[in-house]
């Protein structure tokens, strides 16, 4: 079945990321297909390249950036969240790309099931 | 890409304008998601009734005022905006009090329209 | 001492844990919690009780910006940001229910 | 319809908002939210009556994490992020209660 | 900087950990206050009183257990616990369900020693 | 009077950081000191050189630099937060400093009123 999933609250602050990831992790380990992650809103903030979290603490921003590598996902980060936020090519993490809104609502559109995350 | 198909999208508002973002984001997809050509519901429920109220004046918290957007709904031809009754109710509002026109229903039955949507984005 | 809420209390719980909890004092509605002190609004009842053992204010400028100006209940004041600066500085310490 | 909840009942309206609303059909209760399912916990009887309208899971790791792995309530099913996925492709729609 | 003064800092902790960030900081900053020699005290109440909740296992949602730390507060000389009554008691918890020693309090004692706190900082 | 504000949500996402800045205004306009600024958790967020809102709408970054400027504020954005969610050096908006948790503690012994704007 092909998911897309959405994101609307940034990093650390709220478990949705978390959340949102280990929802990935598992629905492509059943075979699924995650069609895109949109980041919206403080989702953006995910996508954020300078984040360096204790040692000890999970790294959100590279976690995603992995899973990505692993399963090409299509992570897209909002370019009007974004710009809002301070989040552009320059601090943008591996993995991620900004674009339009519009990639929300065609991933509504194609996948099967949308699943929001957020607070 | 979407090659044509058309699905029922909601868009269910719970939150209060200008204490979060949420309100103004939701009115953002909400526009996109008309120029896909997709089938547009809004509902508003809960604290999100406060969205459509009459008389914002922002200029004292320096913010926008983006509650004229909801009178330009028409214009993209988004025209299925529904309002719990029960939460106008909760709030000491009236119809009288919001922006556009809008159809008031039960909590029941926008408990049954939820349920044939395709995909319900909640805000 | 002087408490500051500032979410809507039909969404969340701030308000009832400080009308629990707090001892009296004052109370400054600010953001979304400014509903609370609105006719009509379920929390109306809540805080007419609690106007026995509270001063309760608005902040003006946030029941403009929703609208809701011409609404206040009976026996709570509007300040404005000035008048919030003066709330802090009147009572010997604050605290925000966040 | 599946309807995923995230925050505290105790804390937030939205449990109540959807039981209110919802039409039946299956609630997942994630993050926070999953305190609801515990047994002792206020929500205890009012998700009890939910059962009869609704099928009620708890995410199991989100339960563990908050140490009330032990405590959930008869009638609630426990489920893993694989359940989560299962019941999301099960279900022909989902909402999450933001 | 301070010139030994030394103010009484109280922490109200009103959330339940992990699915936000505050509790974790909210610890951060009462480490730090103590190590300032200020007056602190903890206050959990509402779902604060779960960050206290004996048992907590993080593997599953692959985030770090900090609850051992509520057990090395007494290291730090960070004594005054306080948890409110009904708060246990609407969540279904007793004292024993607690990681640490504490207070228990009614909401009216609490918010008579809130009173008499310099600074009050909430999450 | 000193006064000190604490920060602890992003900015846009919630009404914290406006209310803030429209109390320091108000403060300062009263002839009272806001003795430091700090932004704590998500505020950190705040300080974000990289942010461009839309052009109709306030530039909360900027208003805090403005302010900044014109009233010697000390604005100290927490050091751990920050590193967490991708504020460094930089992308550090003018006005602002990168410093430890101990600047909140000080703020709050020195001023003689600490007010915190949160979610």
């Amino acid at each position: 079945m092909k998911f897309a999933v959405s994101i609307n609250e940034g990093p650390y602050q709220h478990q949705a990321s978390d959340s949102a990831y280990l929802f990935c992790k598992a629905a492509l380990e059943k075979g699924h297909e995650i069609r895109r992650v949109f980041f919206y809103n403080d989702g953006v903030n995910n996508a954020s390249s300078l984040t360096e979290p204790p040692q000890d603490d999970r790294n959100i921003v590279a976690r995603w950036s992995k899973l990505a590598e692993e399963h090409k996902l299509d992570l897209v980060v909002c370019v009007a969240a974004a710009l809002r936020r301070g989040i552009r090519d320059e601090n943008l993490a591996a993995g991620f790309r900004i674009s339009g809104l519009g990639q929300l609502v065609e991933a509504g559109i194609e996948a099967d099931r949308l699943v929001t995350f957020g607070d | 890409m979407s090659e044509g198909a058309i699905k029922k999208f909601m868009f269910v508002n719970r939150k209060a304008p200008y204490g979060t973002i949420y309100a103004l984001e939701s009115l953002e997809v909400v526009l996109i998601t008309a120029a896909f050509d997709q089938d547009v519901s809004l509902v508003f429920m809960d604290d999100g009734v406060f969205q459509l109220k009459k008389g914002q004046q922002t200029k004292g918290i320096e913010n926008k005022n983006f509650s004229p957007t909801y009178r330009a709904l028409d214009g993209y031809d988004i025209e299925k905006l529904y309002v719990e009754a029960e939460a106008l109710a909760a709030r000491g509002l009236t119809e009288d009090d919001l922006l556009v026109d809008v159809t008031v229903m039960s909590r029941a039955e926008l408990g049954k329209l939820m349920d044939e949507m395709d995909v319900v984005l909640s805000f | 001492m002087l408490h500051i809420v500032n979410k809507s209390s039909l969404e969340r719980n701030t308000l009832d844990s400080c009308l629990r909890v707090a001892n009296g004092g004052a109370i400054l509605l600010i953001e979304d919690a400014v509903y609370a002190a609105t006719k009509g609004n379920e929390a109306e009842a809540k805080l007419r009780d609690a106007l026995a053992r509270f001063k309760i204010y608005v902040l003006g400028p946030d029941l403009d910006a929703r609208g809701m100006g011409d609404r206040i209940m009976e026996g709570v004041s509007t300040v404005d940001y000035g008048g919030f600066v003066d709330l802090v500085a009147e009572h010997k310490n604050c605290q925000s229910w966040l």
